[in-house]
């Protein structure tokens, strides 16, 4: 059964969407139709401009309101998320490796490229983890290796292989530009050179990174704003277990 | 709540005394009065419910056949008790019959002991009623102490279908909320009569009906339970059935009723006469069923320039806070109102809200203040008006307010969605949290803006006053002092509904408030006041 | 020459936009992926949904930033405003009205149907007018009836025939359930009814409305927000003198 | 500014005295030595410039070969001089000639005496544009008195294109912005070299270069000419090259650097040894060229907690100041970084902002306090955001700070639209203007939490000073200290570059700066201050 939703202003199916965004004219009469033209160009009915400013003498910002023509079938929308499901806590996750896997799971994590956001990749990693979470470097079955930021992917798959890693986790905070991408298609090209891609799970997170785009890029899995450690050990040490099987 | 303000207490008291003889001729005239309204409202308590085919709730059918055969001067629970004995039935039957064309009006009157007995176990009955649902309320206020905010958070719903109102005012309270006002739709203030039973069309708002407040009673009793947190009601005791919708509000539990003494006069064009006694008699009803009465002196605002007319704010809480006290109010259930409404572009416009509303706070220091947020130069730039209810939110916490009423981004621009109102609870929560103690913190530099300002507010007020004192409240209405809308003594809607009291008036509903809350009969002044017109 | 605009994030055409709006569903990762696929949906681009939190069990807010693909060419915008060009100032008016009309100018202006909201059209017609722009009572050649709010159609047409007025201002601020919309309609109906619609420049105002909705529902002019009572008095003045000619 | 925290003047001092144990061992080592970068900086202040054919400044190749060859000990502009005078030619053609190959540390040296006068022309030239950018400054300053904001709004652009940046520059200037702060491209502190010309590609930021430096600051002046308003231009004097970036900022007219004593070390692993040798020469720049630098002290709390470690903020301000002063910086040129950066959901968070912020302007009473928004604790909720920016505004006006960088409510995802700006700049001015004087209004509870916890931190500030002083601070560093980053003193990146100065070490561009500013040679320490090391 299809079950279509649209936005909700203050009653069903109204609609109602709230937009800002600039146009690279100068404020006026002519400047607000054009906002409203616009909107409605994007299938919106009933735009109203309720603001407008210059920000400068060829920019002007706009606010509006107008009704969303479509909806989507809530029943066909797959949830992109790594995180679906219940995670395994902490001592679950020692314990499955100790009775799945039966040695230590060797994991190296970094924030690659000219990024230099440690906070991210620690909060997986470091002891005292994030929010109450604890971090891999606490986990007693895990061997964790933490390169911090700023790491040549080139390093990055030269450690991983000298540990024998079992998981490589890259974190990328900045996405201007699309840099992340680049660079974590390097990374991914750069294995596949090595002939090294299936040995590692490949795992990717950041703040602006979507599940979806990381396996688009050939990882495994990623992880985004508000990942946990424990969630990203789950899905790591279910993954090897089942790489394992399909051997 | 330590003095910040060094305002001289000589000169409040002098308000407060101005204030007192500026109504007492008021309370004179309503004493000797009934209107329409009133007797309504008394049957309503009485039970009388129901509606015709035409919509038109059985009290009025009453009323109406007693006020065109002039027999409405003698009170209409009389003519409705003895029917009731006549027809041996229970009120409901009794309603039905009445709305299907029954004039009780011309049944001969019986025994007037029977008829007496009958109409107070009548008045004891609804009021037995309301005085549950007070316990009731404070059962459960007791039980989740200290799970609501501090100030009240306050939001408003106005979809115009009850049933939607309810999903949003779920989504609200679920969010934070602890008052929830059902927005009435435009225009209700103007009708005299309540509509009858559950609505889902309104422009604006939600007709207030008893059915309606049921419903989102039993809604919000619903997620009260599951919060944690006793969710406050609140709707309009305010327009030409004033004392209808607070019998309503008090037989089906509402917590706060908004509900000012010449509002309607100044606002809605009700002839003043008709508002003083309807509001008298609306108040003691709220008074009874412990509802927080919500005032509107933010209403004088939204037209008049907040720094000019700083003063019509505080008099009008003074004249509010002394009709109230002598309707059996308590100073807690007295929820003054004020507004944050300078004009945004005002250098320091941020000092002379905070001391506006600081010395409200010093003034009123057991009331618990109303604190409306900025509307008026709110406008389609939603990013700037969340920073201005931010500051609200602000001042509100800093100075102590009690009932806040969140401000909306979008107030320039629709009644709100509900994601405007999760963001404005979402700030609000933050802003109050992270300046928790601020208040405690702080003291004003004695020579600073804030003091001065609130100084010279407080005298331009006196001055207000005494002059309204001398040329008296009814002329002061009429020459356009308050708000400067000039409303006529006789001019203005409902003047046809009020009747002079016969000196063979009865009304036990009336009698048994006075009672219970301590008011002499034959006296709308407070326990301990001389008395007297 | 087409001038294709498009919204502007940080560089020239990268099309950003910001949206909030909320759902009917409860918060989680399908949710979350609901709403960026209901954005794409609209025919954005690269939707990133940077927010969401639960607003009751089964409704979530959302914010979003996304691409726009479509840009309109703003050579064939037509501003839509009553505005357009420079309005007289008060004195202006009053020697125009005597040079080309030659007698007072009558106005009736009113706040209709439940709405009573009197603040915009007092603004329009009181003596102190707004914003330092004099209201029309205080032009000396016109003679101004602002009858208030919360008027019947039915009295502001019979009071306008009576002292046969030239203008008719109607204010509309509720427009909620499109109040505004069956009310002002309601007047139009009425006019043309009693055969006098053309003996009116008939003129709507109100901080949503706008210029084409007042002339689709059968005024002559529609002013929105920010208005002023010398810009109104340029238009009725000019529109009167048209008239005439036309006749 | 009143004191209104009651700190212990004698504590205070406590601190600055150990500020200065502490950072004399520093200033000792910095006399000393010299580094790639400051001979770079002396070759660009005396006229050095260009590029090869890859991209390789002349500055660079000049410092290189001479490195490579042992020679730069004696300061490379001996051998620039001497090449000059043996070619007979300008800066202009001699740069051309290194450019295409022309190895100079090659040429034999010629008479000593045409070399030191050739070199103290190219000083005095350098050092005389240097000054006439600082007299032109002034003047325009003056011109425009009073029409800047205060605090000065300081806002970033970033776009990696620097025309692109220009076009937001103007925008956010006609908005009201102050000062514009071109960011770098990530990552370019980490370069040993100062790239050439107008570039159009970077992530996260524009590259620094002196071409850009010109380019915005000609779009800026014709900004300021329109406004009628000096708009300030700022970049960062950071990284491994912070003493040639000073150098091209003073000779560009910039008006303020990010120049941080301990930045480079801490949170960009740039040897401490090079470090502090290319901060005081950069400073010294910087304090000729009337420049204002921002220190960095609100990097801790991006990775620290604002609570827990708030000493180390202030611990930083006073050693900051230290090293400023004695490299000639004067109070108003320092501006002390710190950062609004308690979590939002911290019951009484904003008093803990307040007593920080007021504290840091209390202890500092000349400097312009550079105060950064919220930034760790923003996200995706840019309702929320924006309500943080906006008491982070309200606290910085209500504590006087100088510099105030503004938030955006974007912070969380993208670096800065053109509308981020906007709305931010907006919401400043509105907070500021609204509460204005509201800093003179109030007082503080001398019980309460807010001058409570003031002096706590600086108990806990001088109690870790001692620690420091105890320790040395290269040690102090090295185990962790500061930012719990462990940097080892012979670690990081740059260690390479220090070289010691030999007996013969000559360059007239310190020498003359030292004069300019009144320090002795041999002496980086301040006027009047016991010199030695
Ligand atoms: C702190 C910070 C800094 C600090 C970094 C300190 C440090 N040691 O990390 C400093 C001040 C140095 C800094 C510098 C810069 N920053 Co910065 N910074 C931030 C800030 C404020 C917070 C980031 C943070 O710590 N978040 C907290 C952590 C816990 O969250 P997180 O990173 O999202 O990590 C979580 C998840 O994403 C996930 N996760 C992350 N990584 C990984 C990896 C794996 C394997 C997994 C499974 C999960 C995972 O799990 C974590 C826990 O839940 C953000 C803005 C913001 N509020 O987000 C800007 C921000 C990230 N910075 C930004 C920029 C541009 C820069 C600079 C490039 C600016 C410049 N030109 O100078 C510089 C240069 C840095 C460089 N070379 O990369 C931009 C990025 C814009 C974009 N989308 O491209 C932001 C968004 C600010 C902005 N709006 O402009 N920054
Ligand atoms: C003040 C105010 C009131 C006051 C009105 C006092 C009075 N005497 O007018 C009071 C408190 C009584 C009030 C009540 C209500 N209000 Co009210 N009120 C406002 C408020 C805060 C300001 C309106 C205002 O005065 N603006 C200033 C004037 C100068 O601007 P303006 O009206 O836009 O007029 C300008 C132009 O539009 C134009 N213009 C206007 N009319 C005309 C006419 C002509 C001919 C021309 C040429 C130009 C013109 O020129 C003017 C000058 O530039 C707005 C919110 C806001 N900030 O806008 C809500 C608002 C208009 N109210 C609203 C509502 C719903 C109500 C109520 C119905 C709520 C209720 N259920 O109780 C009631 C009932 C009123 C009723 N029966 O209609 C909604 C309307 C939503 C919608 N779009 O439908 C708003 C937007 C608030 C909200 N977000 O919910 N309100
Ligand atoms: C005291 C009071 N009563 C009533 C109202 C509004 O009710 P209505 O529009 O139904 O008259 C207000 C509005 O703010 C008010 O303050
Ligand atoms: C003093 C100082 N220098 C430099 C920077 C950043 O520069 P980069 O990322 O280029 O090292 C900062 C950042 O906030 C800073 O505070």
């Amino acid at each position: 059964m299809a079950t279509i939703v649209r936005p909700y202003g203050d009653t069903l199916d109204d609609g109602k969407v709230q937009l800002s965004f600039s146009l690279p004219v100068a404020e006026g009469p002519k400047a607000r139709e054009a906002a409203r033209l616009i909107v409605e160009s994007w299938g919106f009915r009933d735009c109203e401009v309720v603001h407008s400013a210059p920000m400068s003498e060829d920019f002007t910002f706009f606010v509006a309101y107008a009704k969303a023509q479509g909806g989507i079938d809530f029943e066909l929308v797959v949830a992109d998320d790594a995180r679906e499901g219940e995670s395994m806590s902490m001592d679950e996750v020692d314990a499955f490796i100790r009775e799945r896997i039966g040695r230590k799971v060797v994991v190296v994590g970094a924030c690659t490229g000219f990024d230099a956001h440690t906070v991210g990749i620690d909060a997986i990693m470091n002891m005292k983890g994030y929010n109450h979470h604890y971090g891999l470097e606490r986990y007693a079955m895990i061997e964790a290796h933490n390169l911090g930021a700023q790491v040549t992917n080139e390093r990055l798959v030269e450690y991983s292989a000298k540990v024998k890693a079992d998981a490589i986790l890259v974190s990328q905070v900045v996405t201007q530009k699309d840099v992340h991408i680049a660079n974590m298609t390097q990374l991914v090209e750069l294995l596949e050179a090595r002939g090294e891609r299936s040995r590692y799970v490949l795992v990717a997170g950041g703040p602006r990174l979507s599940n979806k785009l990381a396996i688009e890029l050939g990882y495994d899995v990623g992880f985004g704003r508000g990942s946990y450690a424990n969630e990203v050990a789950t899905w790591v040490v279910n993954r090897i277990v089942d790489k394992a099987k399909a051997r | 709540m330590k003095d910040k303000l060094g305002l001289p207490r000589d000169r409040i008291d002098g308000a407060r005394d101005l204030a007192d003889k500026i109504t007492r001729p008021i309370l004179g005239f309503v004493e000797k009065h009934t209107t329409v309204t009133v007797e309504r409202a008394t049957l309503r308590l009485a039970g009388c419910d129901g509606a015709d085919r035409e919509g038109v709730p059985v009290p009025n059918l009453v009323v109406d056949q007693l006020e065109a055969s002039g027999r409405l001067e003698e009170g209409a629970l009389l003519w409705y008790a003895n029917a009731l004995i006549r027809e041996g039935r229970d009120p409901g039957e009794l309603d039905a019959r009445i709305a299907a064309g029954l004039k009780i009006g011309d049944l001969p009157l019986g025994d007037r002991e029977a008829i007496r007995r009958k109409g107070e176990a009548l008045a004891r009955a609804g009021l037995d009623r309301v005085a549950a649902n007070r316990a009731t309320r404070e059962a459960l206020l007791d039980r989740w102490k200290g799970r609501n905010n501090d100030p009240l958070l306050y939001l408003i719903v106005a979809t115009g279908n009850i049933h939607e109102d309810v999903k949003q005012a779920r989504a609200a309270a679920m969010r934070g909320a602890d008052v929830i006002a059902v927005i009435r739709t435009t225009a209700q203030s103007l009708l005299d009569y309540v509509p009858y039973g559950a609505t889902t069309e309104g422009f604006g708002g939600t007709y207030a009906t008893q059915e309606n407040f049921r419903i989102m009673r039993a809604a919000l009793d619903e997620v009260s339970e599951k919060e944690g947190r006793y969710i406050r009601l609140t709707n309009y005791a305010s327009g030409l059935c004033m004392p209808e919708i607070a019998a309503m509000g008090a037989l089906e539990r509402l917590d706060m009723m908004l509900n000012d003494s010449m509002y309607g006069i100044l606002f809605r064009d009700i002839n003043p006469y008709r508002t003083f006694v309807d509001q008298n008699f609306s108040r003691m009803i709220n008074a009874a069923a412990g509802i927080i009465i919500n005032t509107g002196e933010d209403n004088y605002l939204t037209t008049s320039d907040a720094v000019e007319k700083a003063y019509t704010v505080l008099a009008s809480q003074f004249l509010n806070e002394r009709l109230a006290l002598a309707a059996g109010l308590k100073p807690w259930q007295i929820g003054l109102g004020h507004a944050f409404e300078m004009d945004p572009t005002l250098k320091n416009g941020f000092l002379l809200e905070f001391a506006q509303a600081q010395m409200a706070r010093e003034i009123f220091p057991e009331h618990p203040l109303k604190y409306m947020p900025p509307t008026k130069f709110m406008s389609g730039d939603i990013f700037k008006g969340l920073a201005m209810d931010t500051l609200f939110n602000f001042v509100s916490k800093a100075t102590g307010q009690g009932i806040h009423l969140l401000g909306m981004l979008t107030e320039a621009i629709h009644t709100p969605f509900m994601m405007d109102r999760h963001i404005a609870v979402d700030n609000a929560k933050y802003v109050m949290d992270n300046i928790a103690s601020f208040a405690d913190e702080i003291e004003f530099n004695k020579e600073g803006l804030i003091v001065k300002r609130a100084h010279e507010v407080l005298e331009r007020t006196l001055a207000f006053l005494e002059e309204v004192e001398a040329k008296g409240l009814f002329d002061s209405i009429a020459e356009g002092l308050f708000a400067d809308v000039k409303r006529p003594r006789d001019g203005g809607k409902g003047f046809g509904g009020i009747v002079e009291k016969s000196g063979e008036y009865w009304n036990p509903v009336e009698e048994s408030l006075k009672a219970t809350l301590g008011l002499r009969v034959g006296d709308g002044r407070r326990n301990g006041a001389e008395g007297g017109r």
